[in-house]
């Protein structure tokens, strides 16, 4: 899985983006190998969350380019990205709270269940429709929430909202994975359950980037961490250089004095 | 007579009346996120006001004015208070409330005043040349009420607690809330300003125009096109705009013709939008 | 929508059953109408159909204040196309439908640009350049006055059979059969993967787009599908009432429709035709025959600020009380499981 | 036959004066008359289907009030006399809100529901909604907008207002009057009013050899600011300044913007709409000489031979008692004088249903219009001679009063210049075979 381990399957050079004055991302620069769990990490305000809305194409860069399996993909549509295999999930329990289960997993084979517009009327896409939902249904199957699938989202404890969040994702059958803050809020227990869950999505194919605070988790799941400061890079390096580096324990200690500025979300 | 100089007193009238209105349309969105349709009927009330007060009983014109600014404000909070707080998860009920609220307004004016226009006697007939153009005492008036109203409401937003409260309200309601700011007292307070505005324009050009209880029409969608060219939340991007429309407007009106006018008014709005959607004051798009 | 077989071939059926009183219903209706009552039954039919497309505009989340205009596109068009090139109306039908919609399809590069009050705003400035520009060009459009003497739907004379669809009775099955067909077209669309998507994208824009939704492309979609039929919905119009002027497509028609649409609630297929139906005969049987003709809007004012008060979800929302309430009543072993409509 | 003929003789005051007396003889006469219908209720019904609310309504509402007083009138003095029988008139309104389809539900509701023998409209977007209706059902109606007219409707009548033809009457008055004022300049709201309206002016102004400065200036009805209208119309010095058939609210404030821009000509206007309020918001002086078409009628010129409106001073007086005199305006007794038509033409028919009625009204091609017999005309203009034209008054305002100067003959000026008239009609699209 690792044999490309070469060439990064997802790359920013010279990333920058800016709103009005203020700089979130500053000539940022990454890159994330094939089959690796990544992780992105940074304090308050380093500009982690912009990155991702960035790389994911909700905002086009200002400067620097994103590069997924070799090709410029800066500025495209977050559909087109999804559509060729970059897909992410979001922070807290971003779902379609008014749909059952297995209708938002549904909703995340929207590319792999084409059919026509006619066909859709009259009724004959039954058969895409019905391989479509028995992949949604293994998808479920795969997070354990196969029991749940016709129970309205509003009704699922926040842990397994937060799995079906990862399902939605993963059923649109991505090549990378970007999760925003996939532990926030969990118990210790949820914590682990999930990182196993975040193992096995890597172990299926899928290259894993994620932002996170839990440093535990971080440090224990990822392959390589980044951490950013200032919109810019500060270190990048397994976990053990990472933890143990004097600039990111001073970023750390130093944001908790100054706790001023927010992530511009 | 300059037909220039007269153009630019024409437009420069048309621009401060405009500026009330939409001033006000813009504060009662901004704070309480519903767009009031109900804007142009509070302009009627307004000069409905001086019809009653100053044309049928004989009270003095400022003293009108005055009254209709204070009481279009009430009705402002009436409808605050009944329509606006009770939907406030619900803009687009509020929006429909206000509908609602703007025929029984309309009704009512046909009740009290007939279906006819009202009719308002100038208060006086003066007049001055600048540069060869005329301009009336009573357009002076308006202009001169509205600089002195708008200034007064800008360093009111600037100075005073309820100011910056309101100014934080429009920009972010939960993070106000979380500062502590009654959400409640913005809003009466931004629904009292924002109909009073549009009151006080209808007051003031009463005696301009021939007042009839359907002339909220004509108003709201001249309003809505200057709020959204100057950008929904923002306070001076309104006055801007009333002043870039009534400009252009006027003088298309006087150099072609008042069709191609509204014809240019509204392609303008939509080139705005489609250049910038969120209008040429707007605040920027926010993650 | 999953079930056991046999469970759902019971709901099945109960549901065709169903539809075949409410189709037998609305075949007695008129014969129990007087004659202007069947009028406006006409009228109401295919105000069913405007509403109707509107809501499947409003799944995507946008709300627009050009829909009757657009309705006047398919209204002129279809006019346009029997009057002046003899297109025979039934194809002009089709055909002003057609318009409406490449009309929406064009629009909709600058007003998808925007969202919410932006796009509501936008569609009413859209929709005025529409208008203005029927006022100010007499050639085609008739200008201020409109079109006039529009041509009628063809009799049908076939010996035995002879139908003129100028009597409101003929003209109001006329209607019903092509709005019919038009609200399961419309209903279809809405129950498959189609409408399943317009649903996510109302509700997390951002969260489909990462799936690979193309938002802009499905906010089309539904604009130029409900302008399609919002089209049909205006030459029904205009060849029924004969004449369509600038006015007809006003702001003050575009402010009914959102009222219907939400007076009756939004969230499910029949709310907006229970509201037009409600509002309707209140507005126009009600309140005419209590003679109350001057303090009408008073009272539809009043009615539209109650119901947006004390009925949130519209009337709709009663629907399932009511059901309850005659269940109980019954209280029989009623069948379980009603589908949200 | 004969009978009819004579009724015909009795002019319509008299008619009315004896209609008391002789109804009650009827009344006593019928209760031996073997014809006597106990089904029939003695109550002709009349329907009155124009826009009752909304920004239109102040084009039907205030003709509704006129024929209410018409209707006590005539019903107080034993009602309408119809082949020996005499009936009460009732009218029943419907409001069209000025919707093609709601005129059409409701044309259909007042013929087929409530029974009316004859619809009076105020036209205009409404009547295609009605025209088919009309045709089959073969009711009666009429508009006060005869850009309505067609070959196509034999049953609808102009029989009161010939919109706006007669303007040319106050445009060669002023020729005659003050014939040194050469040029004029004009504006129009942008709707089927105003465009009509400004080709007769066009044609009026130039059979008068007035030329116009400037091309006629459009503005939109939404239009609540008249300033730049004004600067753009003095900025040519016209000598004339010509409102064109602007409604009263845009009247008012262009005669405000003209006064306080200086303007110190001649104006002339389709209708003067509560003038004293537009004497109050410039001067007497400056309305001195206004010239419009619609007189009040207190006015004594109108007791003049010829004039057939019933008592028009004491409707004048009776409308301002019962909804005020600042609610008069040109509407007022229109509807009214077309009712004094019909219920000559019922009487003479000897019966009520609308095709006889209608023979009865054109049988001898002259009709009793309000202002004096006039013709049945308009085949060049409108297709078919239903418009009912002959005298229509030049009213100045003197002293701060509407004053009848004269009575101007329409057919006099058309037979002179109609080419003129067809040219700037057919310019501006507004002929009958032009319309939509």
């Amino acid at each position: 899985m690792n044999a490309e381990g070469e060439r990064p399957i997802l790359e920013a050079r010279g990333l920058t983006r800016r709103f009005g004055g203020l700089v979130a991302v500053d000539n940022f620069s990454f890159s994330v190998r094939e089959g690796a769990i990544h992780g992105l990490i940074g304090p308050n305000g380093a500009g982690k969350t912009t990155t991702f809305n960035v790389i994911s194409g909700f905002y086009a860069p200002t400067a620097g380019q994103v590069f997924f399996r070799g090709l410029d993909i800066s500025g495209r549509k977050t559909s087109t990205l999804a559509a060729m295999g970059l897909v992410r999930t979001f922070q807290g329990s971003t779902l379609f709270q008014e749909f059952s289960v297995l209708d938002n997993v549904r909703v995340g084979r929207h590319l792999g269940a084409r059919a026509r517009f006619l066909s859709r009327l009259l009724g004959t896409d039954r058969s895409s429709e019905r391989e479509a939902d028995a992949k949604a249904l293994a998808t479920l199957a795969f997070f354990g929430l196969e029991d749940l699938a016709d129970e309205p989202v509003s009704n699922l404890p926040h842990g397994h909202q937060r799995m079906l969040g990862m399902a939605v994702a993963l059923a649109a059958e991505p090549r990378v994975m970007l999760l925003d803050e996939p532990f926030t809020g969990m118990n210790p227990e949820e914590t682990r359950r999930m990182m196993a869950l975040v193992r096995r999505i890597r172990d299926r194919g899928v290259t894993v980037m994620l932002v996170e605070h839990d440093m535990q988790a971080v440090m224990n799941l990822c392959d390589v961490i980044t951490v950013m400061n200032f919109g810019a890079l500060l270190v990048e390096g397994i976990p053990e250089v990472v933890r143990n580096d004097p600039a990111v324990i001073e970023a750390y200690l130093g944001s908790a004095a100054a706790n001023g500025v927010n992530d511009a979300a | 007579m300059d037909l220039l100089w007269q153009t630019a007193v024409n437009a420069t009238y048309a621009a401060s009346y405009m500026a009330l209105i939409a001033v006000g349309l813009v504060m009662i969105f901004g704070v309480m996120g519903v767009i009031n349709f109900a804007h142009g009927e509070l302009y009627m009330v307004g000069a409905y006001c001086v019809v009653f007060l100053y044309a049928q009983e004989n009270f003095p014109f400022l003293l009108a004015v005055a009254a209709g600014l204070i009481f279009v404000g009430l009705v402002g909070l009436v409808m605050e208070r009944t329509l606006f707080r009770p939907l406030r998860d619900n803009p687009l009920g509020g929006l429909i409330a206000s509908i609602g609220f703007l025929l029984i307004l309309q009704t009512l004016a046909v009740f009290g005043f007939g279906r006819r226009m009202g009719h308002v006697p100038p208060w006086t007939q003066g007049k001055f040349e600048v540069f060869g153009a005329i301009l009336t005492y009573q357009r002076l008036f308006v202009i001169a009420a509205a600089i002195v109203l708008l200034g007064a409401l800008w360093a009111f937003l600037k100075r005073s607690k309820f100011g910056r409260a309101l100014r934080a309200c429009a920009q972010d309601a939960e993070a106000a809330s979380l500062q502590g700011i009654s959400m409640n007292q913005t809003a009466r307070i931004a629904m009292f300003i924002g109909a009073a505005l549009a009151g006080v324009a209808g007051a003031l050009t009463a005696p301009l125009v021939s007042p009839t209880p359907y002339i909220g029409h004509s108003i709201i969608v001249t309003a809505f096109i200057i709020i959204i060219v100057g950008g929904v939340g923002s306070l001076e991007g309104a006055v801007i705009a009333a002043v870039l429309y009534a400009f252009v407007h006027t003088f298309v009106t006087t150099f072609f013709d008042g069709v191609v006018a509204n014809i240019v008014g509204l392609a303008l709005m939509l080139a705005v939008l489609v250049v910038r959607p969120t209008g040429l004051f707007g605040a920027k798009e926010r993650a | 929508m999953p079930g056991a077989g046999t469970g759902r071939l019971v709901r099945r059926i109960a549901w065709q059953l169903r539809l075949v009183f409410l189709f037998a219903a609305l075949a007695v209706l008129p014969y129990l109408l007087s004659y202007s009552q069947q009028e406006i039954a006409v009228l109401l039919v295919i105000n069913v159909l405007l509403v109707s497309s509107y809501r499947l505009l409003t799944l995507t989340g946008e709300w627009s204040l050009g829909h009757v205009v657009i309705m006047g596109v398919g209204a002129y068009a279809s006019a346009l196309l029997a009057k002046r090139l003899g297109v025979p109306v039934p194809i002009s039908l089709l055909l002003g439908g057609g318009i409406a919609a490449a009309t929406a399809a064009v629009l909709s590069f600058p007003l998808f640009r925007m969202k919410g009050f932006y796009f509501l705003i936008g569609s009413f400035a859209a929709g005025e350049i529409i208008r203005l520009i029927w006022k100010r060009f007499t050639e085609p459009f008739g200008g201020p006055k409109g079109l006039k003497r529009i041509d009628a739907f063809p009799d049908i004379d076939i010996g035995f059979l002879s139908i003129d669809f100028y009597e409101p009775v003929n003209y109001y099955f006329l209607a019903l059969i092509v709005v019919s067909a038009s609200l399961f077209v419309l209903y279809r669309i809405e129950r498959s993967r189609i409408g399943l998507t317009f649903h996510a994208i109302h509700w997390q824009d951002r969260l489909a787009e990462s799936v690979g939704i193309d938002t802009f492309r499905y906010r089309t979609l539904a604009f130029v599908i409900a302008s399609f039929f919002a089209g049909i919905a205006g030459g029904l119009y205009a060849h029924y009432v004969g004449a369509v002027n600038p006015t007809r497509f006003g702001v003050d028609q575009m402010v009914y429709v959102l009222v219907w649409a939400i007076v009756g609630g939004t969230a499910t297929f029949h709310g907006p035709i229970l509201g037009v139906v409600v509002l309707t005969v209140i507005n126009e049987i009600v309140l005419r025959a209590l003679g109350l003709d001057t303090a009408r809007p008073l009272i539809y004012g009043a009615i539209l600020i109650l119901s947006v008060l004390y009925l949130p979800k519209g009337l709709e929302s009663l629907v399932p009380r009511v059901r309850e309430r005659v269940r109980r009543w019954r209280s029989g072993p009623a069948a379980t499981g009603e589908g949200a409509g | 036959m004969s009978r009819k003929s004579l009724d015909r003789k009795i002019s319509r005051r008299k008619f009315l004066g004896t209609s008391a007396a002789s109804g009650a003889a009827l009344a006593a006469m019928s209760t031996g008359l073997s014809r006597v219908s106990f089904a029939d209720s003695h109550t002709i019904k009349i329907g009155f289907l124009a826009p009752l609310t909304g920004p239109v309504a102040a084009w039907g509402k205030p003709g509704l009030d006129g024929c209410l007083i018409w209707a006590d009138w005539v019903n107080s003095k034993g009602g309408v006399n119809i082949g020996g029988q005499s009936y009460n008139v009732e009218f029943i309104g419907y409001d069209n809100e000025y919707d093609a389809a709601k005129a059409r539900t409701g044309a259909t509701k007042l013929i087929k529901e409530d029974g009316v023998k004859f619809v009076m409209m105020l036209g205009g977007d409404t009547w295609p909604g009605v025209q088919e209706i009309a045709a089959r059902e073969g009711m009666l109606f009429s508009t006060l907008l005869p850009s309505d007219l067609s070959p196509d409707s034999t049953t609808l009548l102009a029989p009161c207002e010939v919109h706006p033809i007669y303007n040319v009457t106050g445009v060669e008055w002023l020729a005659e009057n003050k014939p040194d004022l050469k040029t004029a300049a004009m504006c129009a709201q942008d709707d089927s009013l105003g465009k009509p309206s400004v080709a007769t002016y066009l044609a009026a102004f130039e059979a008068a050899g007035i030329e116009m400065v400037d091309e006629p200036l459009f503005f939109d009805p939404a239009t609540t600011d008249f300033a730049p209208v004004m600067t753009r119309l003095l900025s040519a010095n016209p000598d004339i300044l010509c409102l064109d058939t602007c409604y009263a609210d845009y009247v008012h404030p262009l005669c405000e913007q003209a006064f306080q821009q200086g303007y110190q000509g001649q104006i002339i206007s389709c209708t003067a709409d509560f003038y004293q309020k537009i004497i109050e918001k410039t001067s007497e002086e400056f309305m001195e000489g206004f010239i419009f078409q619609f007189p009040d009628f207190d006015d004594p010129a109108l007791n003049s031979e010829g004039v057939n409106f019933v008592n028009p001073n004491e409707f004048y007086a009776e409308y301002a008692k019962r909804y005020g005199a600042s609610e008069w305006s040109a509407v007022s007794w229109e509807y009214a004088s077309i009712m004094d038509l019909w219920a000559d033409a019922a009487s003479s028919a000897g019966s009520a249903e609308p095709a006889a009625v209608l023979e009865a009204m054109k049988a001898d091609g002259t009709g009793k219009h309000a202002f004096g017999t006039a013709d049945w005309w308009g085949t060049e203009l409108f297709g078919i001679d239903n418009a009912l034209v002959g005298n229509w008054p030049v009213v100045v305002i003197e002293g701060g009063k509407a004053t009848i100067k004269d009575f101007r003959s329409i057919p006099a000026w058309w037979d002179q210049h109609k080419d003129l008239m067809i040219k700037h009609m057919t310019d501006l699209g507004q002929m009958w075979n032009q319309r939509g």
